[in-house]
């Protein structure tokens, strides 16, 4: 292949000009004649049944022209992310929500929504609705949930577990760990985060003469908003539009269902638009978190460090509904069976439901539960065994030709040895380690390595599809059904439109996420886009090209298979004086030949191709508060080939501060009655810019054969290093091991006092 | 129906505004539902994440928590008033070439507080850039590439644009 | 989301006294605004009516008397007093305490008397104010008062105004000649309010103590000067024992509070390292 | 949220019993509250005033005792008042235990499970809870004053 000139460049942002000076329009920014603007009744109560509800008051209100309860919900039960699951998973599908339901099971679950003139109408509105609530007993928390006895949340799930529990198994688990030399068994606990994207849910719905809507919502998901959609409202997908406007983040938060179904019944009750936008408040309260988690962990190795046995009990708190639980619970799996080798293990995870606020994606899906329990255990059995922690990684991770146990697929790339030897020279490992400091502040090193999908293969039915326009003038337009939230998959995509036509990346129009328009996508999650998508945007681009090959081999009286391409011009072989500028060919093909070249594939990966990562933290403890000040991170990333190095380091940046606040701070917190008591930024530990690590980002590109010029997922994983690596290496400052997240000063500060009067450690 | 609006005026990057507003209103709103300037953001209710971020005469304020009849004959700058005739600010052009920016939402606000920042002082360290920015939230980028465009915008400043 | 409300302008801190007693609860001072309006869009406070001070002459003024001590008005911000020359000279440990309050954004527009209305515990300001032992010059319908800082908190957000009084201006004594301050803040993000918060100043002779002044905000729901611990200081050198004593007896006086970003039982612990660390701290300084 | 509070006082458990099962008595040392009415003697009726700086809402409600036991010296009540004005509303669950720790001296334990619902419960978990605390404070400075 001639030397690239596009794909593997920094490209900047084809948005960014217009994201600087605001010219860009985000679902908060819609404005429509005649719109209305809706707000949400939301229970009170974490678990209630709800009885007569009296809109008379509000309904009254001049300036309310809309209001929906039960009455108006259609009596459809429904799983606010199913969409086109495999067969097999189907039958495992559980729909357990609706619209408006006589129980409310969480605090902030939807009661009643009013669409005003404007929102202090809306607002006001909310106060004069009368609600009869009979409260119930509930259950705020997993283990609650599993005792005998327990209240149910939904009556058709005795014992609160959602259908049968996963389960995984391989080997022989007693022989495992009878074989062992050590065995070493934890609890670990991981909470609820919340993903905070800086834009609020928002969508506008509107209706059309014809009985069809248009809904314009901040979402990743476009196409399964629809798919759902149609479910609820009883008509077909045809007739239902979702648009994506600018997107404010998502990282999981926009990854089902949410807000749409109300929207669309209020626009369709008053005949105008409606604006439904939330407030921060139910932005933390009301919308999804991560699943809370209690792992048991059980590991057995011999004394050269090989693993034996594996045996992980999983419990996911996934709150009033199951939306992702059993998906978190069944990619947990992969998270738990790939990265170490282990002839015999065992998973079962436990989804169960508590009246607390839906459980959903959240960046680090299905990793963040167990790997934080793998990667802390790794240490301990390194320990015990006098082994170096990154000697027991390196002796155990799955390697190029081995297959993932889970998915059975064969790894065809790994780029982990070179992340982990890098890593580790760069955070300088050997002297650090070693090298504590005295006093009242001691310093460590930690590290963790992390496995991850790129796709969801085989669970999901993985597929992209993707159009490309010829303009006359040489230029492309892309379509694709992509969701940019801003990762800048767009950006991306062009690059490698712009790579196959040999122009500009400027030069490739990008139209994504509109399902009327865009051909098929799943969606924006499980770092999939950039490896399917990015392979369907390639073949369609190499229609393209060998149509505009046909054309040019006409114009230029050349053979076909002479014809070479090379920085945007077309000439026979040995002839580069002879060269056509792409751009002239495609205006021949339009205005002489009459021909509009165009171009679409669909794309199916082969497999689900892993990348890796190895990332350290170089910390200072103070031993007086508990106080974790991480100093320095390197982040060491298999991304197989970066398309655009820069967004893969915006990636990686992004993701490890996440997960440093992930790690060290948040946790969204309730009270004995279920209501949330830190639901505001001032109150939730997000990261702010200051007392932040220096990061040094690697990228390590072996190619992977099965994806765009050898591309591989990255945004998932870069979260969830963090919380092992910190945990680590406050162990190796300070001797003491932390199995519960999040590493507040306080539990820290607790952790060391066990220590001190354990006699551990010399701690001043 | 109609509740009671007060006129008030004040300059918006430039230019000088006449409008009827609620005094209840907050400049956030002010701006961006009576003059259709959204760069600035609602994004916390609560003084905290620096969406809403402004210049009022000169210096960065959270347009959230400014009622906009305390902004009467005031100057305001909004993002949509830093480039000129379709020329980026340095600022602007450092945050798009860096990729200091993913969703982009809070970036005006981010923009802002560094263009007060670099007025009061051209080459600030990387700490005192962080302390500038202490009242603005990125939940997208990790604040690497927006404390590195900051840096090289304050370069270009200084060798003479703007 | 905020309520229909009125906004009036008086001419006068005696008008806008006049106005509280005139619309008693259904009115609220606003000044900078920064604490007030948040509240506002939780629509926790509903005021039909919003008295701004902000557009009385002289209200915004900072200046040094001819005794020498600093009269700020309730108009001045944070950031008009942290970049005051006089108070930069003449009161460090206010500019260093104003630095620390919250973001830029929110420094440029909130006042210092703000800060002492609301009487958030977490709240940076107090300690320093007490440890300078700054007066209030409180506007009534029937005049003026003066009290001194230590008398104006007096309960979790509740101070010593009545409902009809205005806080127009505080009085920050000089400096006594040689002490040495300091303000060390405890938060794990720089736009928290203080787990603790700990102002000292310092005065020493002959690497003796011969007076120390430490008040705490955050550690407890009033912020309070810590007199036990100040007596045993004095006429001691700060060894390790004196510094450990006044820091327990800093720490007994405390009723300290659970809340997100701390433990009752964390927060009272932490009283005791931070008292510490501000002496250290003022004694660096003593030192130069 | 929940509100755990004990008080010890000085007095037999017969004598603090019957004090606490007088309304009247009860009702005159629960700071905030005024003009309580007795609808019948179970129920009663009255408006409560709470105060945290800037913030203070005005609480109509009625308490209904729903559990009197003389022989384990046990009682329970509910209360719900709502304040128009901060559309917001209380509900309380509240049981009380009581047994004599030593001759002439009876303990007191108040449970109070506490529901702030509409815009106050936003205000903040923490300060509720530490103003509610304040309030048993006061409450139990009144009774002992009262009683012992």
């Amino acid at each position: 292949m001639t030397e690239l000139q596009a794909v593997g460049k920094s490209v900047a942002r084809l948005e960014g000009r217009a994201k600087v000076t605001a010219a860009t329009q985000y679902g908060v920014d819609l404005k429509f004649p005649g719109m209305l603007y809706a707000r949400i009744l939301r229970s009170p109560y974490a678990h209630a049944r709800v009885g007569r509800i009296d809109t008379s008051a509000a309904s009254a209100m001049p300036g309310v022209r809309a209001i929906v309860t039960i009455d108006d919900s259609p009596d459809v039960s429904y799983n606010a992310v199913y969409s086109g699951l495999s067969d097999k998973f189907v039958k495992h599908l559980v729909q357990d929500q609706h619209v408006f339901d006589e129980v409310v099971r969480y605090v902030g679950e939807p009661v009643a929504a009013v669409a005003a003139d404007d929102p202090l109408i809306a607002e006001r509105a909310l106060e004069l609705i009368e609600v009869d609530y009979d409260p119930m007993p509930d259950v705020l928390s997993a283990e609650a949930a599993l005792a005998p006895g327990a209240p149910l949340v939904h009556a058709g799930s005795p014992g609160n577990v959602v259908g049968r529990p996963i389960v995984f198994q391989m080997g022989d688990l007693d022989q495992g760990f009878a074989e062992a030399d050590l065995v070493l068994e934890e609890r670990y606990t991981t909470p609820r985060h919340q993903g905070i994207p800086m834009e609020p849910h928002v969508c506008v719905a509107s209706w059309d003469p014809q009985g069809k809507v248009t809904i314009w919502t901040s979402t990743q998901i476009p196409f399964r908003v629809r798919f759902v959609l149609a479910r609820i409202l009883g008509i077909p997908e045809g007739r239902i539009r979702i648009i994506m406007p600018e997107v404010g983040g998502g990282f999981g938060a926009k990854q089902e269902v949410s807000i749409e179904p109300i929207c669309a019944l209020l626009a369709k009750k008053a005949g105008r638009p409606v604006k439904l936008e939330l407030n921060r408040s139910e932005e933390f309260a009301c919308t999804t978190t991560r699943h809370g988690a209690i792992m048991d962990l059980r590991m057995g190795a011999k004394k050269d460090g090989t693993l034996t046995a594996m045996d992980g009990q999983l419990i996911l708190d996934t709150g009033a509904y199951v939306a992702h639980g059993l998906g978190v619970a069944t990619l947990a799996s992969i998270s738990f069976t790939g990265i170490y080798r282990c002839p015999n293990l065992r998973y079962q995870a436990r989804v169960v439901y508590t009246n607390l606020p839906i459980s959903g994606a959240l960046r680090g899906f299905g990793q963040f539960q167990v790997l934080f329990p793998i990667e802390s255990h790794m240490d301990m059995l390194a320990e015990k065994l006098g082994m170096d922690p990154l000697d027991i990684r390196l002796k155990n991770h799955i390697q190029v030709g081995e297959p993932d146990p889970r998915t059975r697929f064969i790894i065809e790339s790994c780029g982990l040895d070179e992340c982990i030897e890098e890593g580790a020279r760069r955070i300088g490992w050997k002297e650090k380690r070693n090298d504590h400091g005295e006093g009242t502040v001691r310093r460590g090193v930690g590290m963790s390595c992390i496995m991850d999908v790129s796709g969801a293969k085989p669970f999901l039915p993985e597929q992209s599809a993707a159009m490309i326009k010829c303009n006359e003038d040489g230029s492309v337009a892309l379509l694709t059904g992509v969701a940019d939230t801003g990762q800048g998959i767009r950006t991306t995509l062009a690059q490698i439109v712009a790579e196959e036509l040999g122009i500009d990346t400027e030069q490739v129009h990008v139209t994504a996420g509109d399902t009327e328009i865009t051909p098929f996508d799943l969606g924006n999650y499980a770092s999939r886009t950039t490896y399917v998508a990015g392979m369907a945007v390639r073949k369609a681009a190499q229609e393209v090209k060998n149509k505009l090959s046909e054309i040019a081999s006409e114009m230029m009286e050349a053979r076909l298979e002479d014809l070479v391409w090379e920085k945007g011009g077309i000439y026979p072989k040995g002839a580069p004086q002879k060269a056509v500028p792409v751009t002239q060919v495609a205006r021949y093909a339009q205005h002489t030949k009459a021909v509009s070249v165009m171009g679409s594939a669909t794309h199916t990966p082969p497999h689900n191709a892993p990348g890796f990562q190895a990332h350290f933290v170089d910390i200072e403890v103070d031993t007086e508060t508990g106080r974790v000040k991480v100093l320095r991170v390197v982040a060491a990333n298999d991304v197989g080939k970066a398309i655009n190095p820069q967004d893969c380091e915006g990636q990686i940046e992004g993701g490890v501060i996440q997960g440093i606040g992930f790690a060290m701070g948040e946790e969204l917190r309730f009270d004995e009655s279920g209501h949330p008591i830190n639901a505001r930024f001032s109150e939730y530990e997000v990261p702010g810019p200051d007392g932040l690590p220096e990061i040094e980002t690697v990228l390590v590109e072996p190619i992977e054969p099965s994806g765009a010029y050898g591309a591989k997922g990255i945004g998932d994983i870069v979260v969830t290093s963090m919380a092992p690596a910190i945990a680590n290496a406050i162990y190796n400052a300070t001797g003491a091991r932390i199995r519960h997240l999040p590493l507040t000063p306080e539990r820290v500060l607790e952790a060391l006092d066990e220590n001190r009067r354990a006699g551990a450690g010399d701690l001043s | 129906m109609r509740r009671k609006r007060v006129p008030i005026s004040l300059v918006v990057n430039g230019e000088e505004v006449f409008v009827d507003i609620e005094p209840r209103q907050t400049l956030l709103e002010l701006l961006r539902d009576e003059l259709d300037l959204t760069g600035a953001r609602r994004g916390c209710e609560e003084n905290f994440c620096g969406a809403c971020t402004v210049m009022l005469d000169g210096v960065a304020v959270h347009s959230c928590s400014v009622l906009a009849l305390q902004a009467q004959g005031r100057k305001v700058t909004t993002i949509e008033g830093l480039a000129t005739n379709g020329q980026l600010h340095p600022l602007q052009e450092a945050f798009v070439e860096h990729g200091a920016l993913q969703c982009g939402y809070c970036s005006p606000g981010i923009i802002l507080s560094a263009l007060a920042l670099l007025s009061e002082e051209p080459r600030p360290t990387e700490e005192k850039i962080r302390d500038s920015l202490v009242g603005n939230t990125c939940r997208c980028t990790g604040y690497v590439k927006i404390v590195q465009a900051i840096q090289s915008a304050a370069v270009k400043m200084e060798g003479g644009a703007l | 989301m905020i309520e229909e409300l009125e906004y009036l302008e008086p001419a006068s801190a005696e008008e806008a006294a006049a106005l509280l007693a005139e619309y008693g609860d259904e009115s609220k001072i606003i000044a900078g605004g920064q604490t007030l309006i948040p509240m506002l869009w939780q629509r926790l406070v509903t005021p039909r009516y919003l008295i701004s001070i902000k557009g009385i002459e002289g209200l915004g003024t900072i200046e040094k008397d001819r005794q020498g001590s600093l009269l700020i008005g309730a108009c001045a911000t944070h950031q008009s007093l942290e970049k005051s020359p006089a108070v930069r000279e003449g009161w460090p440990l206010l500019a260093e305490t104003l630095q620390k309050v919250a973001a830029p954004q929110i420094r440029n527009l909130g006042t210092l008397a703000g800060d002492l209305c609301h009487s958030d515990y977490g709240a940076d300001p107090p300690a320093s104010l007490l440890v300078l032992e700054a007066r209030c010059r409180i506007v009534g319908p029937d005049g003026d008062r003066w009290l001194p800082v230590d008398n104006f908190f007096l309960e979790l957000y509740g101070t010593a105004l009545a409902p009809d009084e205005v806080l127009a201006q505080i009085e920050v004594p000089a400096v006594p000649d040689g002490a040495a301050t300091a303000y060390v803040k405890y938060c794990l993000r720089a736009m928290d309010p203080a787990i603790v918060g700990v102002a000292v100043m310092l005065s020493m002779k002959d690497g003796r103590c011969q007076d120390a002044r430490i008040a705490l905000n955050g550690a407890s729901p009033v912020p309070y000067r810590a007199r036990l611990a100040e007596e045993a200081l004095k006429g001691w050198p700060l060894n390790e024992a004196h510094v450990d004593e006044a820091s327990r007896l800093a720490q007994e006086q405390a009723e300290p509070m659970s809340d997100s970003h701390a433990s009752a039982e964390y927060r009272s612990r932490m009283i005791s390292v931070f008292v510490k660390r501000a002496l250290r701290a003022a004694e660096e300084r003593a030192r130069i | 949220m929940l509100i755990q509070h004990k008080l010890a006082i000085q007095a037999p458990l017969e004598k603090v019993w019957s004090f606490f099962m007088d309304f009247k008595n009860l009702g005159s040392c629960i700071p905030g509250l005024n003009e309580l009415k007795e609808i019948d003697d179970r129920n009663y009726e009255g408006a409560f005033r709470i105060k945290v700086g800037p913030i203070s809402a005005n609480f109509q409600g009625r308490v209904t005792i729903v559990e009197m036991d003389q022989e384990t010296y046990r009682a329970a009540m509910s209360a719900s008042a709502k304040d128009a004005r901060a559309a917001s509303t209380l509900q309380a669950r509240m049981s009380m235990n009581m047994q004599e720790t030593a001759p002439g001296q009876t303990e007191v334990a108040i449970d109070t499970d506490l529901n702030v619902l509409g815009k106050l419960g936003q205000f903040g978990y923490w300060i509720f809870k530490k103003k509610a605390s304040d309030v048993l404070d006061e409450f139990t400075a009144c009774v002992r004053a009262k009683i012992e």
